[in-house]
């Protein structure tokens, strides 16, 4: 089976309004997903969902073939599944490496005890994970800000930061949500190769983005949702000829032309 | 190495004290209670400098730990060492079962639960006068006796103590550099982003919250054979607070700011008796001012302002990076 | 205003830092009345401390700025509002506990006498982005990003801004959303308010602007009309993608 | 040298203020006068706030720095507990000025303490509640050393007189109000209520029982021997009677009394300089006289032979009564060193 | 038994009523800077000790109450602009221990200026207790619980009909947004702490009838009033209120109908139970945290 995501009749009400209502998709293992839609269609909130961040009001979630619904997120995280926010969840009060490590965490054995009389079991663990981790700053291009203290860190390195902590986790599949809002263009191409990178390493990605170069450039197919509903599902190719899609998002063709009279 | 370096230092600060000023009063009398608060102080920096977490309640953990030593040793006659470990563990057991409920909260409400707490452990303490002696207190708790040697004297409680401070240290240095450490700083970073990198936020917080009160149960027993007496009043709120000024005053996140605020603030009210009445307004300046010209605490504030006196060359060099 | 000659905006040698990081260095830059300028320039080149340091938020460490003729270097930020210098902050910072027609009513604190205006501009916010009419009542912190970002402009406006200053209004925005916000922004500059505008989406940024300012490592590089900027071979290599 | 600790400021502050003050004065007075067996005094205080942690440090700070020769001190029972281990095994000794009755009951060595006892007090009452026929007590106490501890006694002691205790309230040392309680106490309909406690708790609780409109006698202990009693519960004050040390009412006494002379010499110096004199004043005082005295008679420092001498003390007239220590008492005051007392017109009255 | 019940809700509503304004004050110092202001409980000392000293001097009762209130606002702004206001960078921990050294402070100048006694302030109007059945209500009380009303709702209008009381809320939420749309957050900070001394200042006048004042009494009052505003749900005002309402009455009840010697430990618990069930008080924002 290679439906590797799945959701069905996905419901989640904030004091009665739905911010996602019956949406039911299923993503293929090794694949770009992105979702698209409005402001305030529930993209955020699927990730909240997925990632167990919140419980859902109903529905089902499988993740390779067995139920996460009512997981707590670590376990999510442990499980395969690792993301980045849209308003940086970075530990500011860490450095780019430590907070990279953090990202290793689940990958340690080493428990409170050895740690706190430093066995030499906890300590080999300790280089191994640090090793890993400079391995991720070194992919995302962070490798040489290693020892920075992550606060102050432009916008855009926040952004790649929270890729390799993320990566840290070693997840199957990895939730974006907008890595490229604040990034001019030339970067924002540089992140889209960066998610190209992380494809290739077999990692199956679900992407959220409102930079529509960005995402029709790397994904392999879209859902696109419109007040926390399905709207539409397709490649790239179909949905931008999706009429419900312009109307309710994309709008016509280069939007800016107006802009010139 | 270079970890341990800091700790180095401070042994041998512990060391050398007592040779130079051997009968000291402010080293051997005052000098253990220092230790036995910085012990507190450093295990509640775990939890408030490391993790997030404000405690207002840590004088209770300190006072179950005295307590367990004082009543079992005196109205059982246990084994001062068998009574400090049950005390450790009654500790344990009270610290898990709180700290579920309690480390949910967040914030002021987290400081008010523990500050209920340790007010509610603390009126079990006066009520019950049969069992505890009530506002009296237990006297007559015996002397701790360590390889046949009784701790009865000064300096030989200063080495104890101390010896406890200097244990303490070295394990909280440890966990704090390990896996353990990142997770705890993670989770005061962002909770959530800490939960997607896998760290199940709830079970850490326990356990920190439990490794904390072990060390205040610990520090509480040593201190219930020093002073062979406790009462109620050394366990109330106000040293909860004091705690807690002890680990910012001195500096948070940072491993020896909680042992030099648990310094000043013990060596403070003992230089400050000469002002007599005028003691409290001069204490309450004092940590008026360190905090509004220090904000970071003394440790790093003072470390701050006076490394670039020594290094002025390295720093120059180094600052340019940043550009 | 005062003449033509003089800028609306004139900022000489400003610099400023973070602690020991210097992350201004000398700016040197004036918008005019009337004008919409728009500054491009990498991640990290200073572009909101340069807002910042405009509208008082962070003090600057060197240099001037006159607004109107008047030096207001070392005035307050709250001093800056009452004089029409409205700032829509990057990351929107919302009053998240407050619900939205709070927020967009205390945009106008500045103006918080005049009934009047209260209840005319609230109504000219919600004509401008319809949907925050349905979420007046909500608390904005619950708000999408993108509808945040609606509220923050429209906080902005509530200032009554001779001179807007934009940090980065497209961040986070549905496709649909961008273009509006533009068209918003002409439309506001066309009204007469002088704008100063951030934007990492260069290119419809300097469509709608009338001069550019292109900003590096903490230093203005490079100013010139719109047009120019957008046949300029290296920022179209840096800044805009192709 | 003599060594204090007090309580000066805290809870029990205007136990230790009196109490300094005294020691302050006659120090001073004693040196003026030449000293003793030939040499000055020097006081040495350090202030508690009534913390017995700071208690233990500032004992062995005064045995270890300051080496002093004696130690006359302590405002409340709970740091005079915490330091007798000290001074049992520094061999110093040591007069308390603390009430509970534990402090010398089992004897110790090295301690000794002047004022009356919880365990006095409550014997006083008693007797004076049999002479008015009262049987059934309402008790309410405050929950800190003293409270706690005269508790117990009226407890222990209540049946000896006859009496039952129909109701046992307490209120914390900073409670506002008590009515709760003492609605709780008039449901039991006692005949009388008993208030053991110090501090503003005993005028709250007075105000209160009138302010309910309870009519019953009520007893305080000796904890609120001192006119800011009378003056902070006011008119509800009146009648309210309580054991209290014949200074409170040295100008009442009969000419006869012994310990008129005394009292009277120490109320007219302490009032010149402080204000109104209570008894607490009075046990720094007895103290104080009873170590000078004991130095007089053994001629030196020494620390066992001022001990020994103290133990021997016999007739000392002081503020509290007449001292006549012995090697299983360590107080040396009868029942009759109490007043019973009643509060008429805003100043003591001597019932009996 | 009933008299008993009746007589504890009186008094728990007396008492809870000053629990209540201190609890208003930490809110609104709360939710203007996030900082739970320790020194809290030594407005309502000051306040009490004020009076009582400007009526040994001969002033006239109400313009001594006025004065006094004078005072407490004096200090709450005299400690906001010397004492919180220089520390820029700090945390919120900083500025909490910057607090408790301030109530340390005050609480030694208290003491020498009017020394360890305590001190009494005559009633508002008599003593002479009024009857309801088998309870009694002082005249005292009925002040206590009438002026708490009145400023509760003065305080609740402020916050909720004027300009001013959302712009003080939006420091709280965001001081940079707040400056940056002309809100002097300096100035909202001295009025916040002005305001929040006022009704410490009169909670300590409205109480010391009752409850005598000392210059150590500020701490317990302090500790009541924090426990009342969390009770309540920090970020409401009004939640502060029914709050310090609650925590009266079950202090009270809890002393008439349970055991009085653990009455606090009885108030304690349940209050932890509220936090444990309701983590966000009573009135507080629940709801999912957004991310
Ligand atoms: N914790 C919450 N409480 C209440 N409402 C919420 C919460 N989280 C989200 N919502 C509501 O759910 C809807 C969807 O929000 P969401 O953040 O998922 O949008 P989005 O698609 O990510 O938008 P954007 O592209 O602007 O980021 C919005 O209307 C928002 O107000
Ligand atoms: N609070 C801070 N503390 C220390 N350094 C900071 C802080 N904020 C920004 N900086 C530094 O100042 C420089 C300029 O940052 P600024 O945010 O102004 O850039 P920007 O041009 O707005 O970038 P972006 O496009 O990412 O928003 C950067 O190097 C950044 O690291
Ligand atoms: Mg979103
Ligand atoms: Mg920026």
């Amino acid at each position: 089976m290679d439906l590797f995501l799945e959701t069905q009749n996905l419901t989640k009400t904030f004091g009665g309004v739905a911010a996602i209502f019956n949406l039911s998709f299923a993503t293929r293992k090794g694949s770009v997903y992105s979702v698209i839609g409005p402001n305030g269609a529930g993209k955020t909130t699927l990730f909240n969902l997925l990632t167990g961040i919140y419980k859902p009001t109903s529905g089902a979630i499988r993740f390779a073939g067995s139920s996460i619904v009512g997981q707590p997120p670590h376990k999510i995280s442990r499980l395969g599944i690792s993301r980045t926010f849209q308003t940086p969840q970075i530990f500011l009060n860490m450095t780019v490496l430590e907070n990279t490590l953090v990202g290793c965490h689940s990958h340690g054995t080493s428990g409170f005890f050895s740690a706190a009389i430093s066995s030499p079991q906890s300590r080999r663990e300790a280089a191994r994970l640090k090793e890993q981790a400079m391995e991720n700053l070194r992919f995302c291009g962070l490798d040489h800000l290693a020892q920075r203290d992550s606060d102050a860190l432009p916008y855009g390195e926040l952004k790649r930061l929270e890729v390799a902590r993320a990566l840290s986790t070693k997840p199957k599949l990895l939730l974006m949500d907008e890595p490229a809002a604040g990034l001019n263009d030339s970067e924002t191409s540089k992140m889209g190769e960066l998610i190209q990178g992380i494809q290739k390493l077999g990692i199956s990605v679900m992407l959220v983005e409102h930079n529509m170069a960005l995402v029709m450039a790397v994904s392999d197919e879209l859902l696109v949702l419109n007040y926390g509903e399905y709207l539409a599902e397709g490649t790239p190719e179909q949905i931008q000829k999706n009429q419900k899609v312009i109307d309710a998002y994309l709008g016509m063709g280069d939007e800016n032309d107006d802009l010139f009279d | 190495m270079n970890r341990y370096r800091g700790f180095f230092v401070l042994a041998l600060i512990i060391i050398i004290a007592p040779i130079i000023f051997p009968d000291s009063y402010f080293v051997t009398v005052v000098g253990v209670t220092i230790a036995l608060n910085a012990l507190v102080a450093v295990g509640l920096n775990l939890l408030m400098g490391y993790t997030g977490q404000i405690s207002l309640g840590h004088a209770a953990f300190f006072g179950i730990g005295a307590y367990s030593s004082g009543l079992l040793t005196t109205m059982f006659s246990w084994n001062p060492w068998f009574a400090l470990l049950m005390g450790l563990l009654v500790t344990w057991l009270v610290a898990e079962i709180i700290a579920r409920p309690i480390l949910r909260l967040k914030g002021h409400y987290l400081a008010m639960a523990t500050l209920g707490f340790g007010i509610i452990i603390n009126i079990l303490m006066v009520q019950p006068t049969h069992i505890t002696g009530g506002p009296d207190g237990l006297s007559d708790i015996p002397v701790l006796n360590i390889l046949g040697w009784d701790i009865d004297s000064d300096i030989r409680w200063y080495i104890v103590a101390n010896g406890a401070l200097l244990l303490g240290v070295w394990l909280a240095l440890n966990l704090i550099n390990s896996r353990i450490g990142l997770a705890l700083r993670a989770v005061h970073g962002s909770e959530v982003g800490a939960q997607m990198m896998g760290v199940d936020i709830e079970r850490i917080k326990i356990r920190i919250f439990v490794v904390s009160a072990l060390f205040a149960a610990f520090a509480g027993s040593l201190f219930a054979h020093q002073q062979a007496f406790i009462s109620p009043d050394s366990f109330s709120f106000h040293f909860s607070i004091e705690l807690v000024v002890m680990v910012v005053l001195g500096g948070m996140a940072s491993n020896y700011g909680p042992i030099f605020g648990a310094a000043v603030l013990t060596m403070l009210p003992e230089t400050l008796v000469v002002f007599e009445d005028y003691e409290v307004l001069i204490l309450g300046a004092i940590m008026m001012g360190i905090m509004i010209f220090l904000p970071q605490g003394l440790w790093v504030g003072l470390s701050q302002k006076i490394k670039p006196l020594f290094l002025n060359k390295a720093t120059s060099s180094v600052e340019s990076v940043g550009g | 205003m005062t003449s033509l000659t003089e800028p609306l905006l004139k900022v000489t040698s400003l610099s400023c830092r973070y602690g020991k990081v210097t992350a201004l260095r000398g700016v040197d830059m004036e918008v005019n009345s009337g004008e919409l300028v728009t500054i491009v320039g990498a991640n990290g080149a200073g572009k909101t401390t340069l807002l910042r340091t405009l509208s008082g938020v962070l003090p600057r460490y060197q240099g001037t700025v006159f607004f109107a003729g008047e030096d207001i270097t070392t005035m307050a930020a709250h001093r800056r509002t009452e004089l029409g210098i409205c700032h829509v902050p990057e990351g929107r910072l919302m009053f998240a506990e407050l619900s939205v027609a709070d927020n967009i009513m205390l945009g106008a604190y500045a103006h918080r006498n005049d009934d009047k205006w209260l209840k005319k501009g609230s109504d000219e916010v919600y004509e401008l982005f319809p949907i925050l009419k349905d979420k007046a009542d909500d608390p904005a912190g619950t708000l999408s990003g993108g509808q945040q970002q609606m509220v923050a402009i429209g906080r902005a406006l509530m200032g009554r801004p001779k001179l807007l200053l934009l940090d980065e209004p497209s961040m986070g925005l549905a496709p649909l959303l961008v273009a509006d916000i533009f068209r918003v922004v002409r439309k506001l500059n066309r009204d007469g308010i002088t704008c100063l505008m951030v934007e990492q989406n260069a290119k419809a940024a300097l469509k709608i602007a009338q001069r550019g300012y292109v900003m590096e490592t903490g230093s203005i590089t490079m100013g010139a009309t719109a047009s120019e900027l957008l046949a300029n071979e290296e920022v179209r290599k840096a800044y805009l993608g192709h | 040298k003599i060594g204090t600790f007090l309580a000066v400021t805290g809870p029990a502050s205007f136990l230790g203020d009196p109490e300094l003050k005294t020691l302050q004065m006659y120090v001073d007075k004693i040196n003026s006068e030449g000293g003793v067996i030939g040499k000055k005094l020097k006081l040495i205080h350090y202030d508690t706030g009534a913390n017995p942690k700071k208690a233990v440090n500032f004992a062995k700070r005064l045995i270890k720095k300051d080496r002093v020769d004696v130690i006359v001190g302590a405002s409340t029972s709970g740091t005079t507990m915490a330091v007798i281990p000290i001074v049992q095994k520094a061999k110093i000794p040591f007069i308390s000025m603390a009430g509970s009755v534990k402090i010398i009951e089992p004897v110790k060595k090295w301690v000794f303490k002047t004022p009356h006892t919880d365990k006095m007090a409550a014997r006083k009452i008693f007797l004076d509640m049999n002479k008015r026929g009262i049987k059934k007590v309402g008790l309410i106490s405050g929950s800190g050393g003293f409270g706690k501890s005269g508790r117990s006694q009226v407890l222990a002691l209540a049946s000896e007189y006859g009496l039952t205790i129909t109701a046992d309230e307490s209120y914390g040392k900073k409670d506002t109000d008590m009515t709760a309680q003492l609605s709780k106490i008039r449901a039991t309909n006692p005949d009388a209520i008993l208030n053991f406690g110090f501090g503003s708790g005993p005028a709250i609780v007075t105000k209160n029982v009138r302010q309910l409109g309870i009519k019953l006698p009520i007893y305080q202990s000796h904890g609120v021997a001192s006119k800011k009693y009378i003056k902070l519960a006011g008119s509800a004050a009146e009648g309210v009677r309580l054991p209290a040390a014949s200074l409170l009412v040295a100008s009442k006494l009969p000419g006869s009394h012994p310990q008129k002379k005394v009292i009277q010499a120490y109320k007219s110096s302490f009032e010149a300089k402080h204000g109104p004199v209570s008894t607490f004043g009075g046990h720094a005082y007895d103290a104080l006289y009873l170590a000078v005295e004991a130095i007089k008679r053994a001629g030196t420092v020494n620390k066992a032979k001022v001990r020994d001498e103290i133990e021997k003390t016999k007739n000392f007239l002081g503020a509290g009564g007449i001292f006549n220590m012995s090697k299983r008492d360590h107080l040396g005051l009868g029942l009759d060193a109490f007043k019973m007392l009643e509060i008429k017109n805003g100043d003591w009255s001597i019932v009996e | 038994m009933s008299d008993v019940l009746l007589q504890s809700l009186i008094t728990g509503i007396t008492i809870g009523s000053a629990y209540a304004l201190v609890g208003l004050g930490f809110a609104i110092i709360f939710n203007v800077s996030d900082v739970v202001n320790f020194a809290q409980g030594e407005f309502v000392m000051v306040g009490a000790m004020s009076a009582v000293s400007l009526l040994a001097v001969g002033t006239p009762f109400v313009l001594a109450l006025f004065l006094a209130l004078i005072v407490v606002v004096c200090i709450g702004l005299i400690l906001e602009k010397f004492a919180i206001e220089p520390a820029k960078s700090a945390t919120v921990v900083s500025t909490i221990i910057i607090t408790i050294g301030a109530s340390i402070f005050l609480r030694g100048l208290a003491l020498l200026i009017w020394g360890k006694d305590f001190h009494s302030l005559p009633a508002f109007s008599g003593e002479t207790p009024i009857h309801l059945g088998s309870a009694t209500i002082t005249p005292q009380s009925l002040w206590v619980m009438g002026i708490t009303a009145i400023l509760v709702y003065l305080v609740h209008l402020f916050f909720n009909r004027t300009i001013t009381g959302k712009a003080l809320l939006a420091c709280s939420a965001n001081p940079i947004a707040a400056s940056l749309i002309g809100i002097p957050v300096k100035r909202m900070m001295l009025f916040a702490y002005g305001l929040s001394a006022l009704l410490g200042g009169a909670a300590g006048v409205l109480i010391a009838p009752i409850a005598f004042t000392s210059y150590d009494a500020g701490m317990m009052l302090g500790l009541k009033g924090f426990a009342a505003a969390i009770l309540g749900g920090l970020g409401n005002p009004m939640g502060a209120v029914a709050g310090g309402v609650l925590l009266g009455v079950l202090e009270s009840l809890g002393a008439g109908l349970i055991s009085s010697g653990y009455k606090d430990a009885i108030a304690f618990v349940i209050l932890l139970l509220v936090l444990f069930f309701k983590p966000q008080g009573f009135f507080g924002r629940a709801g999912e945290e957004r991310v």
